[in-house]
């Protein structure tokens, strides 16, 4: 039953028709959970005992580090899946997901170090989570740059596909290295950027916030394949019919 | 060549830079028989070599070889050579280097100094590829088809740069091997003078 | 309402941080319906001149 | 009569015909190694003649050094057989086509990164390091370089087809050396300091082992992918 929901859904068409009537559902989703995780986090979240109110960036700063590991299995997963089934589907969403994931990684390096600079006096720490960020925003500008460098669509999909599954891969064996490197060389201030032991009524919030990013990379996710499917199936007879009731 | 070997293609439809260069193209070709592709410069010749030798995957469609599909037949890359425009010679390597890696990777069937007596090079063993003509280079890439067991032979442009009598030669080398059973695919330009009855011809 | 904005002297952090991150989230929305309206555009231009050759 | 050649001779023809080439073409062989003294030397250069500094960064130099210079020759892995189409002629053998890509790497490990293990050495003895952390130095580099170019394959396989793909294989290759990097430099400096070695040593023929058997398929496809 799922390969044909599979097979049913990834036909372009009725992707394209489907993900049309799903956009406003989802943002409408996305605003009432933002709503609840923005409130929850600035407002209700009592400030912490150490930190004070700068604490309130882990409720964009960590959802966006979950999201920047999250869209690379996912683009790994579903590359993988549109190299070894050829589904066309797969590997837009794939490729579609990687700008995403891109701009969520240096989303949570930016309010990482934002973060850091109230705390301990320094734009950029060393710290292992960040560091293993850094490296992921390179794995990230790295698929990114073969994408645009091969010209044929497909072909570029296929590589990439391959650089996100060696990455995949990687990922833990570079995590793992970099957390070790971390106690190795243990410096002057000891950082600790892992989230401080969460009071519930903080947590709440911070879950809300993780939700409203997962929803809205559903929707970019969305926007941004449909823009891939038309340029892939310029010449497909479903398009002519579009396009006359565009005009 | 004993056994009948057989090239099937259904529907095969390819797609380069959104522009459709063939679609709905059937062919069947089975053992003794040749196929020319023809057609004016960029009408996809070589893309459709690039599908036929299993690089590039067609838009839509499948081949056959031997009732196999040839991405998953362990027999199609041992069966098929293909010569492209560069020959797949190392220039830096002597003529009998070359063929020597050819059998290492695949098969022997001929040794080497009978295959490059059969193909006019004999005594050019050891020479640097470097220092053969366009010609002599072409006729030492036969020679590898030659001396290596490949059924199958995907051909692009074999006779440019060559002369009256290397033409000559390859068309008498493809005759024979179309007579014992092997089969053969090219692109070529101008006409050959390859007897009709082996011929199968497709316009793009 | 004024020690809101203030964040307990970090205003300057969090409010960059927020700032930043929707900054992004809404160019991520609309780069491509920017983009999906050029698409569109162009494709009916392209099957256009197949009509007139 | 048709004698099918054997796994193991195709391999070994492979690896011997890249041998040869280099042998012709001996005077690039030099080219690794002259950028990887090269770049040893600027930091002394660049940070001053203080035996303490130099002697406490060396193993940072050294690798740092290694792994340019083997992103530098990695190159030119496939790109010979690319541009004369003798890349064709290895994917269409009856062998599976990672087991040759794999005999290609070692074929490049042999004359780009063993000549560095040579001259380590004495590239230590110029910055000051101790005899015994010389030979920790070696050992990484041994267990090191491989690793470098298996994976380099990966990253020059993808890029085959593109214009100039030489600045992407950087930003492509260089974070999956993040882990070799730092358990090499790791372990030498944990040497330094009167250290075990073995944990380092084992994460990184780890890394080695699970590089030989993952690496070429990966590989294989990108040059499948690039040939179309």
């Amino acid at each position: 039953m799922f390969m044909r929901f599979i097979y049913k859904f990834s036909s372009p068409p009725y992707f394209y028709a489907i993900s049309a009537k799903m956009l406003p559902w989802l943002t409408v989703l996305f605003l009432v959970l933002l709503g609840y995780g923005l409130y929850g986090g600035l407002v209700t979240a009592p400030a912490d005992y150490q930190q004070g109110d700068s604490f309130r960036i882990i409720y964009v700063h960590v959802p966006a580090a979950w999201m920047s590991m999250f869209i690379y299995v996912v683009m790994a997963i579903s590359g993988g899946i549109g190299l070894v089934w050829r589904i066309k589907l797969a590997e837009i969403v794939s490729i579609s997901s990687a700008s995403v994931g891109a701009s969520f990684t240096f989303l949570a390096l930016v309010t990482g170090s934002l973060w850091g600079k109230p705390m301990w006096g320094a734009w950029w720490v060393w710290d292992a989570r960040l560091t293993s960020e850094l490296i992921l925003l390179f794995l990230y500008l790295g698929i990114i740059g073969l994408y645009s460098g091969i010209e044929d669509k497909r072909t570029a999909s296929r590589a990439v596909a391959i650089l996100a599954l060696v990455g995949v891969v990687n990922i833990p064996i570079i995590h793992y290295s970099v957390e070790w490197w971390n106690t190795l060389h243990q410096g002057a201030t000891v950082t600790k950027l892992d989230k401080p032991s969460i009071h519930i009524d903080m947590l709440i919030p911070l879950l809300f916030m993780a939700g409203a990013f997962k929803v809205y990379y559903f929707i970019a996710l969305l926007l941004r394949s449909r823009n891939e499917l038309l340029e892939r199936e310029q010449n497909a007879k479903w398009i002519d019919e579009l396009l006359e009731n565009v005009k | 060549m004993t056994h009948l070997n057989k090239l099937e293609a259904y529907q095969l439809s390819c797609v380069r830079d959104d522009r459709i260069l063939f679609n709905e193209l059937n062919f069947t070709l089975t053992s003794g028989q040749v196929l020319l592709i023809e057609g004016a410069n960029g009408a996809g010749k070589t893309s459709l070599l690039r599908i036929l030798t299993g690089f590039r995957r067609a838009e839509s469609g499948h081949l056959l070889w031997n009732e196999e599909l040839i991405e998953n037949s362990v027999h199609f890359y041992e069966d098929a050579a293909y010569i492209g425009h560069n020959n797949g010679l190392k220039v830096a390597l002597t003529a009998q280097e070359n063929l020597r890696y050819a059998q290492a990777l695949s098969s022997t069937t001929l040794t080497i100094d009978d295959a490059m007596a059969k193909v006019g090079l004999a005594g050019y063993q050891d020479t640097l590829v470097r220092l053969l003509s366009a010609g002599q280079q072409r006729r030492l890439a036969l020679a590898r088809l030659l001396c290596t067991h490949k059924p199958l032979w995907i051909l692009d442009e074999p006779f440019t740069s060559l002369d009256r009598a290397s033409i000559k030669l390859f068309e008498q080398f493809i005759e024979t091997h179309a007579n014992q059973g092997g089969l053969v695919i090219m692109t070529s330009h101008h006409e050959t003078q390859l007897p009709h009855t082996l011929m199968q011809k497709i316009h793009l | 309402m004024s020690e809101f904005f203030a964040m307990g002297g970090y205003a300057f952090y969090v409010w960059t941080a927020y700032g930043l991150t929707f900054v992004l989230m809404l160019l991520g929305i609309i780069k491509p319906l920017l983009n999906h309206k050029h698409i569109l555009r162009r494709l009916i231009l392209k099957r256009q001149r197949e009509k007139t050759s | 009569m048709k004698k099918t050649s054997s796994l193991l001779n195709a391999f070994s023809a492979v690896i011997k015909r890249d041998l040869l080439l280099a042998y012709r073409f001996r005077a690039e062989l030099i080219n690794p190694l002259a950028f990887f003294v090269m770049v040893i030397t600027l930091f002394p250069l660049a940070l001053g003649a203080e035996i303490t500094l130099l002697k406490r960064i060396a193993p940072a130099i050294i690798w740092v050094a290694a792994l340019l210079a083997s992103l530098m020759s990695i190159e030119n892995l496939f790109r010979a057989d690319y541009d004369d189409g003798s890349l064709e002629l290895m994917v269409m053998t009856p062998h599976p086509l990672s087991i040759l890509v794999l005999a290609k790497v070692i074929g490049h490990w042999l004359i780009s990164s063993v000549p560095l293990l040579f001259i380590a050495p004495l590239m230590g003895m110029m910055l000051h390091m101790e005899t015994d952390i010389i030979g920790v130095l070696m050992l990484t580099l041994l267990l090191g370089t491989p690793v470098l170019s298996l994976i380099g394959g990966i990253a020059v396989a993808l890029t085959l087809g593109l214009r100039k793909g030489g600045a992407l294989l950087a930003i492509l290759v260089l974070p999956l050396y993040v882990p070799i990097l730092i358990f090499a430099s790791s372990a030498i400096d944990a040497a330094m300091t009167g250290f075990a070695i073995s944990g380092h040593l084992s994460m990184m023929c780890a890394i080695l082992f699970l590089a030989i058997t993952l690496t070429p398929l990966p590989t294989a496809a990108a040059l499948k992918m690039s040939l179309s």
